[in-house]
């Protein structure tokens, strides 16, 4: 028989259903949680700020004061299914000139010369049984703060709406887009 | 192009990222780590192929790598390669599993101690310097290297000052008599190019063409011969892949099987030798050396109904060209190449020499050493280094335990592998070579094609070329005369144009040759009782398998997995046993036998068939158990006794479709024209189910599928299923998508085998949906039957309502090492315990493919999509396609008389469609 | 039963719910126990996964839903017989009404758990229940497992009011007979019922609507769970005869748990004096009629099966009756179609112990009868390369003798907190009893 | 305080007797609690919305089968997804829960009505005298507020022994 895990999660679950069964709707919420794929990362619970990775990499005066637009950093967005994050040397291109007197900038530049690439935390996520095209919604004029917020605004990036099937719907429903469940399930 | 651009992260953060840009465990990662500094041309998300060449087999296909994120994730193959055309057999398509195998090793050791490379090549050094300093040999003892690497141990040697000689090339699935009989008829070393396609009649003496040799490239061309209409006859002692694919199966006593084809030539030479274009010589020769056997006296000494042998006689004769093939493995006696010889005569006399049977002058091969001198002197303690390059002859039990013997008497033995082997457990230092998908090389399947093995992505775990080690430490003992500088994957890039590189082969233009049969032919003849050994006890017959060759090591779960569709068993070799003789001895299918002769002792399941002659039992080589003994009897007659053990090995499946009321899904008709009588169409309450745009379909046409599993493995490998071992497999919780089944039809006397790969059959009215209550499954509009797993609570309602039985559930959370994680395909999720699953057609790629061309702004195209099994399939057996477009190939089949569908009359209306098998009867 | 005065007929049942012998506690003790058993079992699966049970590829359902369909089948004669002695004013209906149909109920909880149990993803049953949710997606009204949960829904529902509705005059005259803590508690449950001659005519007026109501839905439940087979398209399952056959099995296995209460209640509180040999009897000639209509049944779905003339469904019956299960088969025809022919005698149904045998035989054989339809189908349908086995593990049937613990000991519990006996009901039937042997007491 | 009077009956019977004689005494307007539906308490005469329940159920039945129609049909409508290649309204699918719905709420709704009509009726009883009531004690009142003093005595004469004080 093959290892394996247990789940306090689950069992949690199981051992509550009775009284899960008199609320439903409250547990319709832990559904998101119950399965495993769904969960996003423990440590970046939706709607809490995003930590800052290695490097705290400031949106607000990226993309808001210097008005860098996103797809110069996330440079597949308009290509690719993933966005991507900027790559080290990308970073470089502009911080061998600017403002190398600031630690961050230092750190960033140490660690580009070892050829070590920087660690970033995660705070967008969608499940792994999910599949979404950053390309093809970049091509239907979806603009980026529909989903991902006024990134530009915000200092330390954080997940202002919940990614979940009712916020993909109502968009596609409102563009007229296919809601056909193999559109995004894989 | 550099190496480097297909790397994507260093191997320190490799793991992390990785995992990161698949997002393809459960658990998703929580960092994000981009390119240090991104290589030029790949995007993140987007999947990129390269050409290069499966190393599986010494056949060398074409393969092409499906790349995501900087790991492959799919091996198939390389259409423009004249070796393979575009398909790659169960082996192939499981290499990718090779690749992330847990049982893979990343840093050297020696003995039993992991030390790093550099102390590694110190110590091979130390080694080689030593031997040196003795005056005592250093040899290279290799699996087949055709091309630059093969060279390389000769210059190699040369450098340390030994003779480039010195290297011997280990195959234990080589077929040496046939280059003997082809030498002995015609004269001259020449290597043989069958051309089965265009031959009428194709006459097999036991060469199971479909499983060896160049699977892939034969089994193509067989389906091809047999759509043409072609006929074929096998004639072995065992109902092998290739003689159940054949019209007619002739099963000779073993041993006999020289008197048979003697009697044929006989027959052939009496009725057309002085048409047959032969010197006047030659011809007397051959009339003299036949004389013995008429037909009386061969069926009088083989008890083969004369009737019989004429009538081949008289198929060979009407039919023109023909092609005579063989001996294989099965009917290879001691001295196989006499008999090869008669059936190269016999090809000769019919003149399909320079029709079917091309020659090309035999590749120039550098002198080299033969094993056997190699342990004769090795044994003398002249040797003072063994190098070993995936050769592992101590696995092979038995036959080479004489060499095995010999080689713990060397000093020094240093061997590069992939996983732990047996020989690699004797040696004083073992080299993690990098994987084939890792490396570069180039192979010459044969004269006039260069296949160039590029490497696709960085090694998964800290492995090195062999090539760039045997530079390194030649460069330590500062003997590099004749040594490339660089390494030599540059060195060897740098002999080939890059776009040759990007198509993965270059083809040189080679003279072929039309030799004259030799005036003193059968000058030796073959002798007629081929079976040495103890009078008691049964023949014994060792068959190759399509899953696992010789059954090398390292084995593959997943092809160990996939069960035999005819036997039943998986994760263990069996012997099959004629019902006949297993009565007496009271053994039923399941039960383990133990097998003695002089090869060794082995215990395996009995499998009772009458698949295989009477008075006799076959083990196909393979896995596990049986591996010792069939390994160790490999081209060698013997008999061997049988006796109970009392032991069981349970099968999960054991019907072939012979039961009493069970529904036919095999379906066939008559003669090569023959067409299925038009289904009706039935009545339904509900008005028809419109498909917009498109209605994806698959079709299956079983007249070329010959059960080689290629869909099957292709399968596994693309959608990530679970490999979930041998206890569950026994127990029906195989997760195959797309099982083979058998179908034995012994309504005709001989048995006729048909295999069937039964997958989803996407109906438009699925009886599987209607019956989930929360939606999960569902027709969609591009006629899918699609599978939401995140939707499904695992009621197994669909897969009770499932006339073919072909759901699947999730009984566990299946294990898998995080270096197999990286093996999985990012495009499809992991299905988690609890959940039921099926084939999806491959949804992944006809999304992919559909989301590509909208980018591009074009309509799809037919072909834009295809889906893993049907990407795989040697024979073409497989179609995928949208039927909505009149133009596709599928919709071409559609329209075929032969086309019917599984169960038709539960009006389910399904997507996938068969066509039946065609039967032509006897000669 | 004449010499009862009405007051002997209230003290004797307050009786059954005041002492609590020792008997009482090991009987809910054991019954505790197996509830932990199974709990632990199913802890097991939810933890691993049902790789713990026997479930293979084909056979995908197993015990667990055996086990629901057998439960289902329990509940209904309770309900319905009750209903049905209602309506024919039955004066035997008094005594074995409540139990009845507090068994009804209790079988209904036990059997809805089982396909939370079953299903892969428990933690995720919601997903047939309508409610609304931002997926915009609700549940497959097609589906005969949405049915499913709307008829048992309904059933336990209707059921549950059924139960109390003849509880209220019970409730209400306990409510001033006790003290202590059940006092008050009988006066909320009561809804200030207190006998006045408008409520019973209220109450004479809504017990019957509500009966009607209740036979249909019961009927129908029965008739959904069969479909929930009836509607695929298997060999031996796809058959117009399901909803009917079923409807029999459930009373047939109905009346037997019923018998084995009832001499159970009637022996642990010595009720003997209300639960009479006459009603054993009723109840074994009933459980004798519906023996012959299963017999009945079973003859024809074989003959249906021949004269159907297709290959699978053929094989299917075949390989019930001689294949792997060809023992639990004939077994089952033992005791679901033979043994109780022997009801034919009045001496045997009269005859206590016996009719415990027979209803113990029948009982367990109902079970055995649901697991063999259910796993030879699926184990033996149209492609003949599929065909399997199934044995259930020791840990699922664990989780199934939970079931039958978590019913006797919520039975126990209902026992214990309300009458098992119809007081109000029984003195009524009990006055009209006396009336008829004494003419005169009740002038023109 | 309306002034009445109360007599208490340990038999059934002797109480239907009063109640007959009572009214063969003209007095109509006695009322009767008891512990059973004896038939003493179909001998007086009543009021009351008992007709109605038959309404009711039909009324609440309907009210089941309009709630299952409209969720059925909307939400099959909400997604449309082609199942087993059935239209996404299939009536003779749905057809089963409708009855079920129907059933349901048929027999909810006569319950309430049971529970509020009872609740209504027992309210010309005061709960004191109520409380006497028990297996062995039927209680028979005749409100005297309003009644003419030859049918007082009458009432008076016929409750007689059975007669009992009952605490305001």
């Amino acid at each position: 028989m093959p290892r394996l895990g247990w789940s306090a999660r689950r069992t949690g679950l199981a051992l509550a259903l009775v009284a899960i069964a008199l609320s439903v709707g409250a547990f319709e919420a832990r559904s998101q949680s119950a399965a495993p794929p769904a969960a996003p990362p423990a440590e970046v619970p939706p709607g809490q700020p995003g930590p800052a990775g290695e490097v705290p990499f400031n949106h607000q005066v990226h993309a808001g004061q210097y008005k860098i637009p996103c797809l110069e950093c996330h440079a597949y967005a308009d290509k690719s299914p993933s966005a991507g994050l900027p790559s080290g040397r990308k970073c470089m291109g502009c911080h061998k000139f600017v403002g190398k007197d600031k630690p961050e900038v230092q750190i960033l530049t140490k660690r580009f010369e070892d050829g070590t690439p920087l660690r970033w935390e995660r705070v967008f996520a969608v499940p792994d049984f999910i599949y979404f095209s950053h390309r093809m919604h970049v091509r239907a004029k979806v603009e980026c703060k529909e989903c991902h917020g006024d990134v530009a605004a915000q200092k330390t990036v954080q997940q202002e709406k919940p990614f979940t099937m009712g916020q993909c719907l109502t968009c596609h429903e409102a563009r007229n887009a296919s809601r056909d469940c193999l559109v995004c399930h894989k | 192009m550099k190496v480097s651009r297909r790397g994507f992260l260093g191997t320190a953060v490799g793991a992390l990222g990785t995992g990161v840009l698949a997002g393809c465990s459960e658990k998703l990662p929580r960092y994000l780590v981009p390119y240090a500094t991104p290589p030029d041309d790949a995007v993140p998300g987007l999947a990129r192929h390269y050409r290069t060449v499966c190393r599986e087999c010494p056949a060398s296909c074409g393969a092409t790598a499906r790349v995501r994120d900087g790991r492959a994730v799919k091996l198939e193959g390389n259409p423009d390669f004249p070796v393979g055309r575009g398909a790659l057999c169960p082996r192939g398509q499981a290499a990718i599993e090779g690749l992330y195998a847990p049982g893979r090793i990343g840093t050297p050791r020696a003995g039993a101690r992991e030390i790093d490379w550099a102390a590694a090549e110190k110590l091979f050094a130390a080694g080689l310097q030593r031997a040196l300093d003795d005056k005592k040999l250093v040899v290279v003892v290799t699996r087949p290297e055709t091309g630059q690497l093969g060279k390389l141990f000769g210059t190699w040697l040369e450098a340390l000052g030994q003779a480039p000689t010195q290297v011997v090339t280990f195959d234990a699935m080589d077929r040496p008599w046939l280059r003997q009989g082809q030498e002995r008829a015609f004269g001259a070393a020449l290597t043989a190019v069958p051309d089965l396609a265009s031959a009428k009649l194709i006459l097999s003496i036991g060469d199971d063409f479909v499983e060896e040799g160049s699977p892939v490239e034969r089994a193509r061309a067989f389906a091809d011969q047999r759509a043409a209409g072609g006929k074929s006859i096998y004639v072995g002692p065992r109902l092998s892949l290739t003689a159940a694919a054949a019209d007619q199966w002739i099963s000779v006593e073993p041993g006999t099987e020289s008197l048979f084809v003697l009697g044929l030539l006989r027959q052939v030479v009496d009725r057309a030798g002085a048409r047959a274009g032969l010197e006047a010589a030659t011809l007397e020769n051959l009339q003299h050396r036949l004389a013995p056997f008429d037909v009386a006296a061969v069926a009088a000494r083989s008890r083969v109904d004369p009737k019989k042998l004429q009538d081949v006689a008289s198929a060979l004769l009407s039919a023109r060209p023909s092609l005579c093939l063989g001996p294989g493995r099965a009917v290879a006696g001691a001295d196989a190449a006499a008999l090869a010889e008669t059936v190269q005569v016999l090809n000769a006399v019919l003149g399909n020499v320079g029709q079917t049977l091309r020659f090309l002058p035999a590749a120039p091969t550098a002198p080299s050493m033969e094993l056997a001198e190699l342990t004769r002197k090795a044994g003398a303690g002249d040797v003072g280094a063994v190098v070993l390059h995936h050769a592992d002859p101590a696995g092979y039990g038995p036959v080479y335990s004489a060499f095995a013997g010999a080689l713990a008497r060397v000093p020094f033995v240093a061997t590069f592998v992939n996983e732990l082997d047996d020989t690699a457990r004797k040696a004083h230092l073992v080299l993690p070579d990098n994987h084939f998908l890792e490396n570069w090389s180039d192979v010459r399947p044969r004269p006039g094609v260069v296949g160039i093995q590029q490497p696709v992505m960085e090694p998964v775990l800290g492995t090195r070329a062999a090539a760039d080690e045997l530079l390194a430490v030649a460069r330590i003992l500062g003997k590099t005369t004749g040594l490339p500088k660089e390494t030599f994957g540059e060195a060897l890039r740098q002999t080939f144009q890059p776009k040759e590189i990007e198509q993965g082969f270059r083809l040189e233009e080679v003279a072929a040759v039309v030799p004259r049969l030799s005036p003193s032919a059968l000058a030796q003849l073959p002798s007629v009782v081929t079976f040495q050994g103890p009078e008691q006890g049964l023949p014994l017959v060792i068959v190759p398998t399509f899953r696992h060759l010789d059954g090398r090591q390292p084995r593959s779960a997943l092809l160990q997995e996939i069960p035999d569709p005819l036997s039943g068993f998986s994760w263990t070799g069996w012997v099959e046993v004629n019902s006949a003789t297993a009565a007496p001895l009271g053994l039923t299918s399941g039960d383990v036998v133990a097998l003695e002769g002089p090869g060794g002792r082995c215990e395996v399941p009995a499998f009772v068939t009458n698949s295989v002659r009477a008075g006799m039992v076959a083990v196909p080589v393979g896995d596990a158990t049986a591996l010792l003994a069939s390994k160790g009897f490999i081209g060698a007659g013997t008999r061997v006794t049988l006796r109970r053990t009392g032991a069981r090995v349970e099968r999960s499946k054991t019907d072939v479709g012979g039961a009493k009321g069970a529904e036919k899904l095999v379906r066939t008709v008559e003669g090569p024209a023959g067409a299925l009588p038009p289904a009706v169409p039935l009545p339904s309450m509900y008005p028809p189910v419109e498909h917009p745009v498109h209605r994806w379909a698959l079709s299956i046409d079983l007249d070329r599928c010959n059960g080689c599993g290629a869909c099957t493995a292709a399968c596994y490998v693309e959608n990530n299923l679970a490999i979930v071992g041998a206890d569950q497999v026994a127990r029906g919780r195989s997760m195959s998508w797309l099982p083979v089944m058998a179908d034995v039809d012994t309504s005709h006397g001989t048995p006729e085998v048909s295999y069937l790969p039964l997958g989803c059959q996407h109906c438009t009215a699925a009886p599987c949906e209607s019956v989930c209550p929360t939606f999960a499954t569902y027709h969609t509009p591009e006629g899918l039957n699609a599978q939401v797993y995140s939707r499904c609570i695992g009621t197994r309602y669909c897969e009770n309502n499932c006339p073919y039985g072909v759901r699947r559930f999730n009984f566990y959370d299946w294990p898998r090492a995080p270096s197999e994680r990286l093996g999985l395909n990012p495009d499809v999720t992991v299905r988690e315990r609890g959940v039921t699953e099926k084939c999806t057609l491959c949804s992944q790629r006809i999304r992919t493919a559909e989301e590509q061309a909208k980018f591009d702004k074009r309509e799809l195209h037919d072909g834009d999509v295809v889906s893993a099994c049907a990407a795989a399939c040697p024979t073409q057996a497989i179609v995928f396609g949208d039927l909505k477009d009149p133009t596709s190939a599928i919709s071409r089949r559609a329209a075929d008389g032969r086309a019917y569908k599984l169960l038709e009359e539960l009006n389910t209306q399904p997507g996938v469609f068969y066509l039946a098998r065609r039967r032509r009867g006897s000669t | 039963m004449s010499e009862a005065s009405l007051a002997q007929i209230e003290k004797d049942t307050v009786a059954t719910m005041a002492g609590t012998t020792w008997r009482y506690w090991l009987a809910l003790g054991s019954a505790v126990a197996l509830v932990g058993l199974g709990a632990w079992a199913w802890s097991v699966a939810l933890r691993e996964g049902l790789g713990i049970t026997g479930l293979n590829e084909p056979v995908m359902w197993g015990a667990l839903i055996t086990t629901f369909v057998f439960f289902i089948g329990v509940s209904h004669s309770g309900t319905l017989v009750s209903a049905i002695l209602f309506f024919t004013r039955s004066p035997l209906r008094a005594a074995i009404g409540r139990s009845a149909e507090a068994m009804t109920v209790f079988t209904i909880l036990t059997a809805g758990l089982y396909p939370i149990v079953h299903i892969g993803r428990s933690w995720l049953f919601f997903f047939v229940l309508p409610y609304p949710n931002q997926r915009q997606l609700w549940m497959n009204f097609r589906s005969p497992l949405t049915w499913d949960v709307f008829a048992i829904t309904s059933y336990v529902t209707v059921s549950m009011l059924f139960l109390y509705m003849g509880m209220l005059p019970d409730l209400a005259l306990l409510a001033r007979q006790v003290q202590g803590w059940r006092r008050p508690l009988y006066r909320v449950l009561s809804l200030g019922f207190s006998g006045t001659d408008g409520e019973w005519r209220i109450f004479e007026k809504a017990y019957p609507i509500f009966a009607g109501v209740v036979i249909p839905l019961a009927v129908s439940v029965h008739s959904v769970v069969s479909w929930d087979f009836a509607m695929t398209l298997m060999p031996g399952w796809h058959s117009a005869v399901f909803a009917p056959y079923f409807v029999a099995g459930a009373i047939f296995s109905g009346i037997a748990v019923a018998v084995l209460l009832l001499a159970g209640l009637r022996r642990g509180y010595h009720l003997e004096r209300y639960i009479t040999p006459k009603h054993f009897d009723m109840l074994a000639k009933l459980l004798l009629a519906m023996s012959l209509v299963m017999t009945f049944v079973y003859a024809t779905e074989f003959f249906m099966a021949f004269y159907r003339g297709s290959n699978a469904e053929m094989e299917v019956f075949r390989w019930r009756a001689t294949g792997t299960y060809a023992p639990v088969f004939w077994g089952v025809v033992l005791s679901n179609s033979v043994a109780p022919i022997a009801l034919f005698w009045s001496r045997v149904r009269n005859n206590l112990p016996a009719l415990i045998t027979i209803s113990v035989l029948v009982t367990v054989g109902m079970w055995f009868e649901r697991f063999l339809f259910i796993v030879t189908t699926i184990a033996r349908s149209f492609v003949s390369q599929n065909w399997g086995n199934y044995i259930p593990t020791w840990k699922e049937s664990f989780i199934c003798l939970g079931g039958l613990g978590w019913f006797f000991m919520l039975f126990l519990v209902f026992i214990k907190l309300f009458p098992c006996m119809a007081i109000s009901e029984s003195m009524q039937s009990q006055h009209a009893v006396d009336a008829a042997v004494t003419p005169e007491a009740s002038h023109a | 305080m309306p002034e009445e009077l109360v007599a208490v009956y340990a038999d059934p019977d002797e109480a239907l007797r009063a109640v007959l004689s009572l009214r063969e005494r003209g007095v109509s307007n006695a009322q009767v609690s008891s512990p059973a539906a004896f038939p003493v308490v179909h001998e007086v005469e009543h009021t009351g919305h008992s007709r109605a329940l038959g309404w009711v159920a039909l009324v609440g039945g309907l009210t089941g089968l309009a709630c299952a129609m409209a969720l059925q049909v909307g939400t099959s409508k909400s997604m449309g997804l082609v199942v087993g290649g059935k239209p996404i309204v299939a009536w003779t699918a749905f057809g089963v829960v409708m009855f079920e719905l129907t059933m349901l709420f048929a027999g909810a709704s006569n319950f309430l009505a049971l529970a509020i009509f009872s609740a209504v009726s027992r309210r010309k009883v005061a709960r004191s005298i109520r409380d006497l009531v028990s297996s062995e004690r039927i209680v028979v009142t005749v409100p005297l507020t309003g009644m003419e003093p030859k049918l007082r005595d009458a009432a008076r004469v016929v409750l007689g022994g059975a007669l009992a004080e009952v605490a305001p």
